[in-house]
């Protein structure tokens, strides 16, 4: 299977093919099989071709399979390559992404376009792969631009309901921004090492001098502009302004796309490039601060968000902001490692969520619910472990994950410690706003209607997924366990070596006994904040429900800012749009094209025709008139011959 | 042994009466002719440089010029008689408009 | 006066040629008449003619008188120039046409000067093609004649006979392709050598059991490219008057009948040629006894007109005819006492001649029997039946000798 | 003054003649009996060059097929003598001057090319029949098939041009 790598990619894009081209009359039992079966398999053969990876027990495998691009000395071929990183990759993505395939055929089964949505989910993974799979700059940049493809189209699914359409477009456009800088990176990176694939790349920027702090050199602009397209389609600051609207679509999308694995795309991006981010101290630097920033920043806002899936997406966003934060401290282990469970939990909240507006009939509003929890057991059951696990309580993955990328952070810049402390204030703010939507949720007492909505637990085709998530989030970290109790190596970090062997050396600095001891410290403070957190929401949304009120009036400005997300889409809405708008309008539409691409072409329009008028003339329609003609053009092509002495020998060349 | 210059400029009379015919005659068949004629012009210069030079290229292309006017005049006749047809006139002046 | 002899001897020759060939051809057309008037009759059961001298055997020089001593008025408003052409044309070229025949492969040793029988030189590497070219030209007596009388039935005359010669032109070169390719050159004593390849087989060595189908299709457009029943639609009588010459008197129109007769005999000529072996001597080269044949039938025919003559009723006939007959028989008696190669060199000429002179039969018996085509009819045999069937004989041809050269048992 | 040379001239002069009585003669009758004049003019000076084979096709079609054709449309047509119009009379001076022009260039460029064609290799009569039929069947045989597809649809082109449309 390893040698036919290809596969894994193609079987959701021949579902994506047959799915589009004839589901639209078939019944949804055939679609569901075809996109079921087709996740499912290239999930099988992804770990079939992991195993023979490990059998081969190589570090690296690639195969070129054909030459995509050849140009002068430009080369870009259908590379795949699997290496531990992609195998974490590979199966987060097709596992996660069958699962939530399956939960959605329960989730949409009332939807109309049932064929389109799964479509363009099967789309959506084979990009995906191509992405995680790809071995040059320029395949994964396909991949990019089609998960960026199909995350539009999903976002836009119900396309009849503006916000969503708007919210696609904002997607996308936001999205360009990054990859504009992608591209550039690219170009930047080919005119410097004369090749975009990955391990001819690394072999070559591996032996150049490293960049200190505050010097721009090629490497350190490089990694900055990959770092931009990171930050689109990451949603970092100040690019993540798409993610929250994109929650216009369908949960399972949400879910898979914005939480699980597209958005993730970014940090496993510069996870892949970690050569050349350690190798540029200022751009390492800008991504921690970018993470750190975004991680608070998010988190702020998420405090206060009512809708449900909205407090979903901000704590994904901060949840990103950690992964880059990782990334930045030179942690790329932690930050793979936090990718992953987060992949686990986060989807499994965001499906449980969907679980529950499918219980309440498509309401969102948290202030509308409450008391579900008995209603629907196992959503509550399924939604609180993975709480449980983003707020960081051992032994769920979220606790490992997120203290290997405190500890790293912490150790990373001894001495001061900026960045692990907002990390600290994160987690709690993390831990606070996680269990008000708890509790807001399932636990007070009902807000809405008992008569008119009447709650029912979701079917198992949703509730399957939602255990097996909840398993794999409580289990998830316990890889990193023995390290952290000493009595082990960190596995997941061994399995990583290979892939950020140079990386890891960064971190590991400092005699291992004192590193020990702090760690253990270290994971008792995380511990302790989460706890602090969960304590303040008790108190505040069980104990005393009117409190929170009282304190959003108490401190409005702030309330309002928050409830607004710092304005930051009016500042965008001021700074760029409209400027964009009068621009396009005036300059480019008015004066260029009106003015001057439909001028000229008219013009020449016109210039035709008024010749073809004055020439018309010659044209008698006497055939005799032509005859003369022809007859001059003749002789004009003698006198040439004639007078033109090379001519002559010419023709005689003819001759003889 | 006649110099082949002779063949040649016989030739060129030949092909300057059939433009001269092309231009000045006035009935569709004869124009028609008077092409013909230009090619047998035409043929007489290969025939000559073939054999001057000892080749016989000259000679089967001759014959592929056959052809080709043999085409011509059955497709060119076809047409002239539909002209006859259409407009009752052979006179090329009468016919240079298009439609009718 | 000798020493022009010596030098142009070969012009001296050839002319002297021309006026011999000139004068047979002409007398045997005027006799080829009274051959098909008498044919015709009895095929119709009837005399024929028999009032001028015996036999009538006279009446050809009595047509001829006419046509000299008749008047020749041209009709007003003819095309001159063409109508006074047309017929010169059409009888030059039938004339030319027969001097590219060959009529005998030995030469006659005279002056010192080898004399070949036939006008045209030994090397005529296209002779086929040159007698193709001449009767391709034959179109434009009859055409122009037709148009230039400036009256209708000529017209339709002309234009029918342009149209069926050009049509009937395909298949007679079509069908005579499988023979040049079988003798391998278009040179007439080349394709007769061709056929005495096999000396032993006699008349089996012949082109005409191999081209069969050849012949057919050659002898029928034959004798559609000589204006002849049954396809002589340029002269209906009963459609068009007299057809292409309906306009034309005299002399003129003495030109068109002998222009007629003498393509006859050409075309009777190429057919012996092409398939009949020539002079070849239907039986095998190893017989001799059959050397004396010609002695055996001019013998007793002289003889049996010596007879005739006797018991014949008007006194001119019984002086003329005995005379005659024992001319005949004279002859042969000439050929057993004379020395050998005379009958030797005899033979050719006879077996030649005697095959044309079936031909010239077969004419007239086609005349005196068969009925006229339609046009539409006439078209559509020459196109959909004749020229096919030419093409598939090619084929056919072609195919099988190239089997030969691959398996070269030949 | 050899023979050759003598039959050159009187054949040379029969088609020169031929050709300007072709644009002389009023009624296109006659300008094709002079046309047909040219063409065997033009064929008996491919024999004097030995091109035997050529100069027979050159009989066989032209004057056995193609003249006829002309003829005979004549005939079907009853084109009478071609009638001037003031445009026509015009139209005579400067014509001859063009053609006068192109005949002086074309004699010249050859006059000038004519030499040093004499001296190339004089192997006048070469057995041309075969030679031209190896030729025909070996280096040119696509052109030649190709020529025969060019027939069949000018054959169909003049049926589907002369035939009348039923109505």
């Amino acid at each position: 299977m390893l040698q036919y790598l290809w596969i894994v990619p193609l079987l959701p894009l021949l579902g994506s093919a047959i799915n589009g081209l004839f589901g639209a009359k078939w019944r949804n039992e055939f679609v569901t099989a075809i996109a079921i079966t087709s996740t499912g398999l290239s999930f099988l053969c992804a770990l079939e071709a992991v195993r023979e990876f490990f059998e081969s027990g190589q570090a690296l495998f690639r195969k070129h399979f054909f030459d995509w691009i050849v140009a002068g000395n430009f080369s870009a071929g259908f590379d795949l390559q699997m290496d531990q990183l992609t195998v974490v990759m590979l199966l987060v993505v097709t596992g996660v992404g069958w699962l939530i395939h399956i939960y959605a055929t329960g989730y949409m089964a009332h939807e109309g376009g049932y064929y389109r949505f799964f479509s363009y989910l099967n789309l959506f993974m084979f990009f995906m792969l191509i992405l995680v799979l790809a071995a040059n700059y320029v395949l994964l940049f396909v991949g990019w631009e089609g998960v960026g493809l199909s995350s539009y189209l999903l976002i836009g699914f119900w396309f009849l309901k503006k916000s969503a359409a708007d919210a696609g477009k904002k997607a996308f456009i936001v999205n360009r921004i990054g990859d504009f800088g992608f591209m550039l990176g690219m170009f930047l990176l080919f005119r410097a090492f004369g090749t975009l694939d990955f391990s001819q790349l690394f072999a070559k920027a591996g032996t150049w001098q490293p960049e200190a702090m505050g010097q721009f050199g090629t490497l350190t602009v490089a990694c900055l502009l990959l770092f931009m397209g990171a930050t689109g389609k990451s949603a970092q600051l100040p690019l993540y302004v798409w993610l929250p609207d994109a929650m216009e679509g369908p949960t399972p999308v949400s879910a898979l796309i914005h939480a699980a694995t597209m958005v993730t795309a970014g940090v496993y991006v510069v996870a892949r490039s970690h050569i050349l981010f350690m190798h540029s101290e200022t751009a390492l630097v800008v991504v921690g601060t970018v993470g750190c920033a975004t991680a608070f920043f998010a988190a702020t806002i998420g405090l206060v968000q009512t809708d449900i899936k909205k407090v979903l997406a901000y704590s994904t966003v901060s949840q990103l902001g950690y992964m880059f934060l990782a990334c930045g401290v030179g942690a790329f282990t932690a930050g793979i490692f936090h990718l992953m469970t987060h992949a686990f939990f986060k989807a499994l909240l965001f499906l449980a969520a969907g679980s529950v507006i499918h219980a309440m009939g498509g309401e969102q509003e948290m202030p509308k619910m409450g008391g579900l929890g008995k209603k629907i057991k196992w959503t509550y059951a399924t939604m609180f472990i993975a709480t449980l696990a983003i707020a960081g309580i051992p032994p769920l993955a979220g606790f490992f994950s997120k203290d290997s990328i405190l500890h790293a952070a912490y150790v990373r810049e001894g001495g001061r410690h900026p960045l692990y402390f907002v990390g600290l204030l994160t987690a709690l703010l993390t831990a606070f706003y996680m269990f008000r939507l708890i509790f807001l949720t399932f636990n007070s007492k009902p807000r809405y209607d008992e008569k008119k909505v009447h709650v029912h637990e979701s079917p198992w085709s949703m509730l399957g997924p939602l255990v097996v998530l909840a398993i794999l989030s409580v289990i998830g970290g316990l890889m990193a366990a023995p390290a952290l109790l000493g009595v082990g190596p960190d596995y997941f970090a061994n399995f990583l070596a290979p892939v950020f062997g140079g990386a890891q050396e960064a971190v590991e600095a400092g005699g291992e006994a004192a590193a020990h001891q702090l760690e253990l410290i270290l994971a008792g403070v995380a511990f302790g904040t989460a706890l602090i957190g969960i304590a303040i929401a008790y108190w505040l949304y069980l104990k005393n429900p009117r409190k929170p009120d009282d304190l959003a009036k108490s401190m409005k400005p702030a309330y309002t800012t928050l409830m607004n997300k710092y304005y930051v889409d009016e500042l965008y809405a001021f700074l760029v749009v409209r400027p964009l708008l009068w621009l396009s309008t005036n300059i480019l539409w008015k004066a260029t094209d009106v003015t001057g691409i439909d001028g000229t072409i008219n013009g020449i329009a016109h210039g035709a025709a008024a010749i073809g008028d004055g020439v018309r003339h010659s044209q008698s329609g006497n055939t005799r008139s032509y005859a003369v003609w022809v007859v001059v053009g003749a002789i004009v092509v003698l006198a040439v011959i004639f007078f033109w002495p090379g001519a002559s020998k010419t023709v005689l060349g003819w001759v003889r | 042994m006649v110099p082949t210059s002779y063949y040649v400029i016989l030739s060129a009379i030949l092909f300057g009466l059939g433009v001269f015919a092309f231009i000045f005659k006035r009935n569709v068949i004869t124009i028609f002719m008077s092409i013909e004629l230009m090619l047998n012009a035409v043929n007489l210069a290969f025939v000559a440089f073939s054999q001057a030079l000892g080749k016989l290229d000259g000679q089967v292309f001759v014959l592929f010029v056959i052809v080709v006017a043999a085409a011509e005049a059955a497709v060119g006749l076809g047409i002239i008689i539909l002209i006859a047809r259409n407009r009752q006139t052979l006179n090329v002046e009468r016919v240079d408009l298009l439609k009718l | 006066m000798r020493a022009l002899l010596a030098t142009n001897a070969e012009l001296v020759i050839t002319i002297v040629k021309i006026a011999l060939l000139l004068f047979i051809v002409l007398t045997v057309n005027a006799y080829l008449t009274w051959f098909e008037r008498k044919v015709v009759a009895h095929i119709q059961s009837r005399w024929g003619p028999h009032r001028v001298g015996p036999h009538g055997l006279l009446q050809p020089l009595a047509d001829g008188l006419k046509f000299f001593f008749k008047e020749d008025p041209t009709p007003a408003g003819v095309d001159k120039f063409v109508y006074y052409l047309a017929p010169l044309l059409a009888l030059a070229l039938a004339l030319t046409s027969i001097a590219i025949i060959p009529f005998g492969p030995a030469p006659i040793h005279l002056f010192g000067h080898d004399i070949y029988l036939g006008i045209a030189p030994l090397d005529l590497n296209i002779g086929i093609l040159a007698l193709f070219a001449i009767t391709a030209l034959g179109v434009y007596g009859v055409a122009l004649a037709g148009w230039s009388s400036n009256s209708k039935y000529p017209l339709l005359g002309g234009l029918r006979s342009s149209a069926q010669m050009i049509s009937y032109e395909l298949a007679l070169t079509m069908s005579v392709v499988g023979v040049l390719l079988m003798a391998g050159s278009f040179n007439l004593r080349d394709i007769i050598n061709a056929q005495a390849r096999h000396p032993e087989r006699g008349i089996f060595g012949w082109n005409l059991w191999p081209q069969i189908l050849g012949f057919l299709c050659f002898f029928t457009a034959a004798v559609a490219e000589t204006n002849r029943v049954p396809f002589d639609l340029p002269e209906a009588e009963s459609e068009l008057v007299a057809g292409f010459h309906t306009e034309y008197a005299s002399f003129k129109f003495a030109m068109f009948f002998i222009a007629e007769y003498t393509s006859m005999i050409t075309v009777s000529c190429l057919c012996t040629i092409m398939f009949f072996g020539g002079w070849l001597s239907p039986f095998p080269a190893s017989w001799t006894l059959t050397h004396y044949l010609p002695s055996v039938i001019l013998i007793p025919f002289g003889l049996w007109v010596i007879f005739d003559g006797f018991r014949y009723e008007t006194a001119f006939g019984r002086i003329v005819l005995p005379g005659l007959g024992f001319v005949i028989a004279a002859m042969g008696f000439a050929l057993i006492v004379l020395p050998h190669q005379y009958n030797e060199f005899i033979q050719a000429p006879f077996w030649f001649l005697s095959k044309v002179l079936v031909f010239l039969f077969i004419y007239v018996w086609m005349r005196g029997t068969l009925p006229r085509f339609r046009y539409d009819q006439l078209m559509a045999f020459g196109w959909k039946l004749l020229l096919p069937v030419s093409i598939v004989n090619v084929i056919l041809t072609s195919f099988v000798i190239l089997a030969k050269m691959q398996w070269g048992h030949q | 003054m050899t023979a050759p040379l003598i039959v050159f001239f009187v054949l040379a002069a029969l088609a020169v003649i031929g050709a300007i009585s072709l644009i002389l003669q009023k009624h296109p009758i006659h300008s094709a009996l002079s046309l047909i004049v040219v063409m065997v003019a033009l064929a008996g000076l491919y024999l004097l060059m030995g091109a035997e084979f050529v100069a027979a096709v050159q009989i066989i079609v032209y004057g056995g097929a193609i003249m006829v054709l002309f003829v005979f449309v004549i005939m079907l047509l009853n084109a009478g003598v071609e009638e001037h119009t003031s445009l026509s009379k015009m139209a005579g001076p400067p014509g001859l001057l063009l053609v006068l022009a192109l005949a002086a260039f074309v004699a010249a460029t050859i006059a000038k090319s004519g030499a040093s064609v004499q001296t190339a290799a004089q192997t006048g009569a070469l057995s041309s029949t075969r030679g031209i039929s190896e030729m025909v069947f070996k280096d040119f045989v696509y052109p030649f098939e190709l020529t025969s597809f060019l027939i069949l649809v000018a054959i169909l082109g003049a049926v589907v041009l002369a035939q009348r449309e039923k109505s």
